[in-house]
């Protein structure tokens, strides 16, 4: 994958700045990254500015996420939209941190027996479109956990 | 606060409708609820206008309300003042306006809800729905779809309480059939159970005919006065009164805990719950109930949330028929935002249209006769707007309303 | 209704800021106030949120007050209400949180007027300006502007009244110097009358020194409480009284006749003559005054409008100083919309949180003494939101508070 | 002026539909379609759909307007925009039934000596820019009346 050094037109972007991190190498890992509160320990993705649960000033640091999660429910959809050819997997994956996600999932066939409830997944940052400079456009999705 | 009443509801018809401006929407809606309460127009004080797609799909931001009313119903020089809170906007309009009046600063108070979701092109229309969750949170433009969510859920509830396609479909098929019997609904044909199974998957297990329509127009009115200041405005009975409006915005969840998980995946009841309180009635009270149901599973998870059975007991209670217009408790009587339709900015305010009618004895052939064969006394009304409850957006309303 | 008083104020730094997202805006100007207030946060009990650029420039709708309070404020679980009305936006917000406290509801309310213009492309930006009138109503697209609005009506008042360009510069080179003294003001440095009338002319007589900003974020925050209520909330004193909070919508206008003409072209004073009536107090008894003055003009047309001076004598009032700081009437002690500076949405509680300030005697270096000596005591806002009067659309506001 | 007949790249388009008549031929006049109350007299122009003097439902009928009209106010203006060239004229005029109307003027230089407050003005369909499709845009602007 190219890391969006050049300007050619296969140039990296995210699909939104200061959400995750791009791998920069082949032995660079992406990551999200989200906020923690120093005070109670809650971690939030995508990240918040203030704790909802101390709901105090000045508590949550960013933070880096691990990208393990469990699935928790899946469907498989079959409308294509703008960004996604059908049929397609839409899930929600609960952070091992303890956020819950709507994602896509990226790397099993979109059926119904690819996946079991409750299975470990991981994060991955994987091209979601290209736009209209020819660049991918990137975001994080989740697949099963390997090993 | 004053003793709230409503004494007029007034909708335009709900439909694919793209050769009717929003104005017109509008002075439909609100001149049907000026002629059904009885009033004077220049009785209504002040108003609060709901809507969600105006700004994205006609580029008019600002001053939505106040071009409606003065350009399409004709009210001017009063207060005006433009509420957004995606399918609860006109719930929240409702509730401002029975504020207004409960405050004393007002005697009679408008509410409106209207939308067109018709008009744009088809990208303004995707910012449109995209804009009712956090558009900074990273997953907007990736794809995701409402109808996921919801089907995800339901494919879990599926396995978890054990219910089944023929009970989703069973709940959308008694929405089409209260519908057909609504002149003022989206769809006015009743489709079977067969034909809602048979229609195309969408996001299993939902199907197009378990989904409410993405393009509709309407517009619903409701006019509310202080129920001390009645007999100066109008002689239209029955009165309706307003016995709980509660709004709540989406509560801080830890998912890491279990119980919280399980409030989330079957819809928080936090609202109805303390409607309930309020009205000092319980679901074992009421005679009709509204629900949420953009997809015919919001229903069925709504039977439990709602407090009207416990856990899991939701396909039992379409089964038994416990929820058509015949049974103990009826829901969604006007075909629900399934069928009536789900225009957001005016879906709240339709909801009170239909429960106003039901408690006076007005709702025609979908009339119910509620527990002692009168007629019902009291309903229940939940409705939520903005994203998903686990962005943690938007907000929860529950409203109890009695005759 | 109940009594309700303001027990504190907050905003964000208005200005050119577009590496600050709307969130931190509302962050900031929220604990702001949550501070000034001396509260624990979760006292709050409902929110109203005004705001008018977010749909258009970033795709935000439906939500925003809800995203901005959950993920930029931490607030979750209250009601939060998201108005829209142009620049009367977050005056509206004020009103509807005064009127929610007011009933008796809530004893704690907050208010945010929150605003980004830095964001979004360029025709995002024209669409967003365009759709504060009616959009339907054809003028839109033709190139029209709104600055050509004040300045036709600045040519033809110069030749009625005898005004002088030199006086229009003063008045904004009076906003300037003010705002030089605001640590929160757009503008940080004072231009001379010279420097305002040899700035570029955008359209005659107005220069751009005499136009406020189109490109500007900021955020301000007001947090209400029950009199009754406040010793349960808070120590924090002296307590400010909201007097009078008066909205109308434009009312209907027939501009065959000459009056309407004249109350057209000098700003409808209908909303600012009930805030006198109601808070029991006249123009005589202001010690100072906040007026819409987008354009330098508007603040000379409301010496007139507010009741401060006869029709025409607006350019004396300049000349003779009384709307300095050091007059008898300072007008936009903060700098006004044209040098404070005008993100719409939250100009609103801007305008609030300069006259509490004031009437506290924490306004630093640009505090007024009052009549007495002491400090202000009683002080007006004016305020309007929506297309120009001539279009019958949009809002008027007037707001009395006291000490 | 082509009228739109044909579908080459010179079709006449209106700024928005159903405000006002684009003249069919070289004979044909222009004009602003209103709304007129049978019960008050009150015009208005954009058209409501109710009067707001009388307040009644079903009082207002659309109309045709002379297009005669009187200055009431004007302002040179010097910054460009999405769809003028600087200098132009914004002006307030008045329809002799009524309705005050903000609009571009036509027909003169872009001077405060160019026009005198009152003086009577006449509606004329113009063309505002050229659209994507190379469309003529049209819409109505004033300028001094002929006679
Ligand atoms: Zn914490
Ligand atoms: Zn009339």
């Amino acid at each position: 994958m190219d890391t969006g050094s050049g300007t050619g037109p296969e140039k990296v972007v995210p699909l939104r700045e200061g959400l995750f991190h791009i791998p920069a190498s082949p032995d660079d890992h992406g990551y999200l990254i989200g906020s923690k509160c120093h005070n109670c320990g809650y971690i939030a993705f995508p990240p918040v500015l203030v704790c909802a649960s101390c709901v105090k000033e000045d508590t949550m640091r960013e933070c880096r996420l691990s990208g393990k999660a469990r699935l928790d429910r899946f469907t498989v959809s079959h409308t294509p939209n703008i960004a996604v050819e059908a049929p397609y997997i839409q899930a929600y994956v609960q952070l091992e941190e303890g956020p819950m996600l709507y994602t896509l999932i990226a790397g099993v066939e979109p059926r119904a027996d690819a996946l079991q409830l409750d299975q470990p997944m991981e994060m991955v940052i994987d091209k979601i479109r290209t736009d209209e400079e020819g660049n991918d456009v990137v975001a994080w999705k989740f697949r099963p956990a390997e090993g | 606060m004053r003793d709230v009443v409503i004494i007029g509801v007034g909708m335009h018809k709900f439909g694919y409708l793209p050769h009717v401006p929003i104005k017109e929407l509008a002075r439909v809606a609100v001149w049907n609820a000026i002629r059904d309460a009885g009033i004077e127009a220049q009785a209504i004080q002040c108003a609060y206008v709901g809507n969600t797609a105006q700004g994205a799909l006609e580029g008019q931001h600002s001053v939505r309300g106040h071009v409606a009313l003065r350009t399409g119903a004709g009210l001017s020089g009063l207060p005006i003042v433009n509420v957004e809170c995606g399918t609860a906007s006109a719930t929240v309009a409702f509730r401002e306006a029975w504020i207004a009046v409960g405050s004393g600063l007002y005697d009679v108070a408008l509410s409106l809800g209207m939308e067109k979701t018709t008009s744009g092109t088809k990208a303004q229309r995707q910012s449109s729905a995209a804009g009712a969750v956090d558009v900074t949170s990273g997953d907007g433009g990736m794809g995701l779809t409402f109808v996921g969510v919801f089907a995800a859920l339901v494919e879990k509830l599926m396995r978890q309480y054990g219910w089944t396609e023929q009970q989703l479909a069973k709940v959308a098929a008694k929405s089409f059939y209260n519908a057909s019997l609504n002149p003022n609904a989206e769809y006015q044909q009743a489709y079977t159970v067969e034909e809602v199974l048979q229609s195309r998957v969408v996001s299993y297990p939902l199907t197009r005919l378990m989904s409410c329509s993405a393009r509709i127009d309407g517009a619903a009115a409701v006019i509310v006065c202080a129920r001390e200041a009645v007999e100066k405005y109008t002689s239209r009975r029955p009165l309706v009164d307003v016995a709980a409006c509660v709004q709540r915005s989406v509560p801080f969840y830890d998912f890491r805990k279990p119980e919280t998980r399980e409030i989330v995946y079957t819809h928080d009841p936090s609202s109805v719950m303390e409607a309930y309180k309020i009205a000092g009635a319980g679901p074992e009270d009421m005679e009709l109930a509204q629900c949420h149901d953009a997809f015919s599973i919001e229903e069925m998870i709504s039977y439990q949330a709602m407090g009207f059975c416990e856990p899991g007991d939701g396909g039992r209670m379409i089964d038994e028929g416990r929820t058509a217009l015949q049974g103990d408790i009826p829901f969604n009587t006007d075909g629900g935002l399934l069928a009536r339709g789900n225009p957001a900015g005016a879906t709240g305010t339709a909801q009170i249209c239909e429960v106003v009618q039901q408690l006076r004895g007005e709702a025609g052939a979908r009339q119910v006769r509620g527990r002692d064969g009168t007629g019902p006394k009291i309903g229940i009304i939940s409705n939520a707007g903005g994203g998903p409850v686990e962005n943690a957006i938007g907000s929860l309303m529950g409203v109890v309303l009695k005759r």
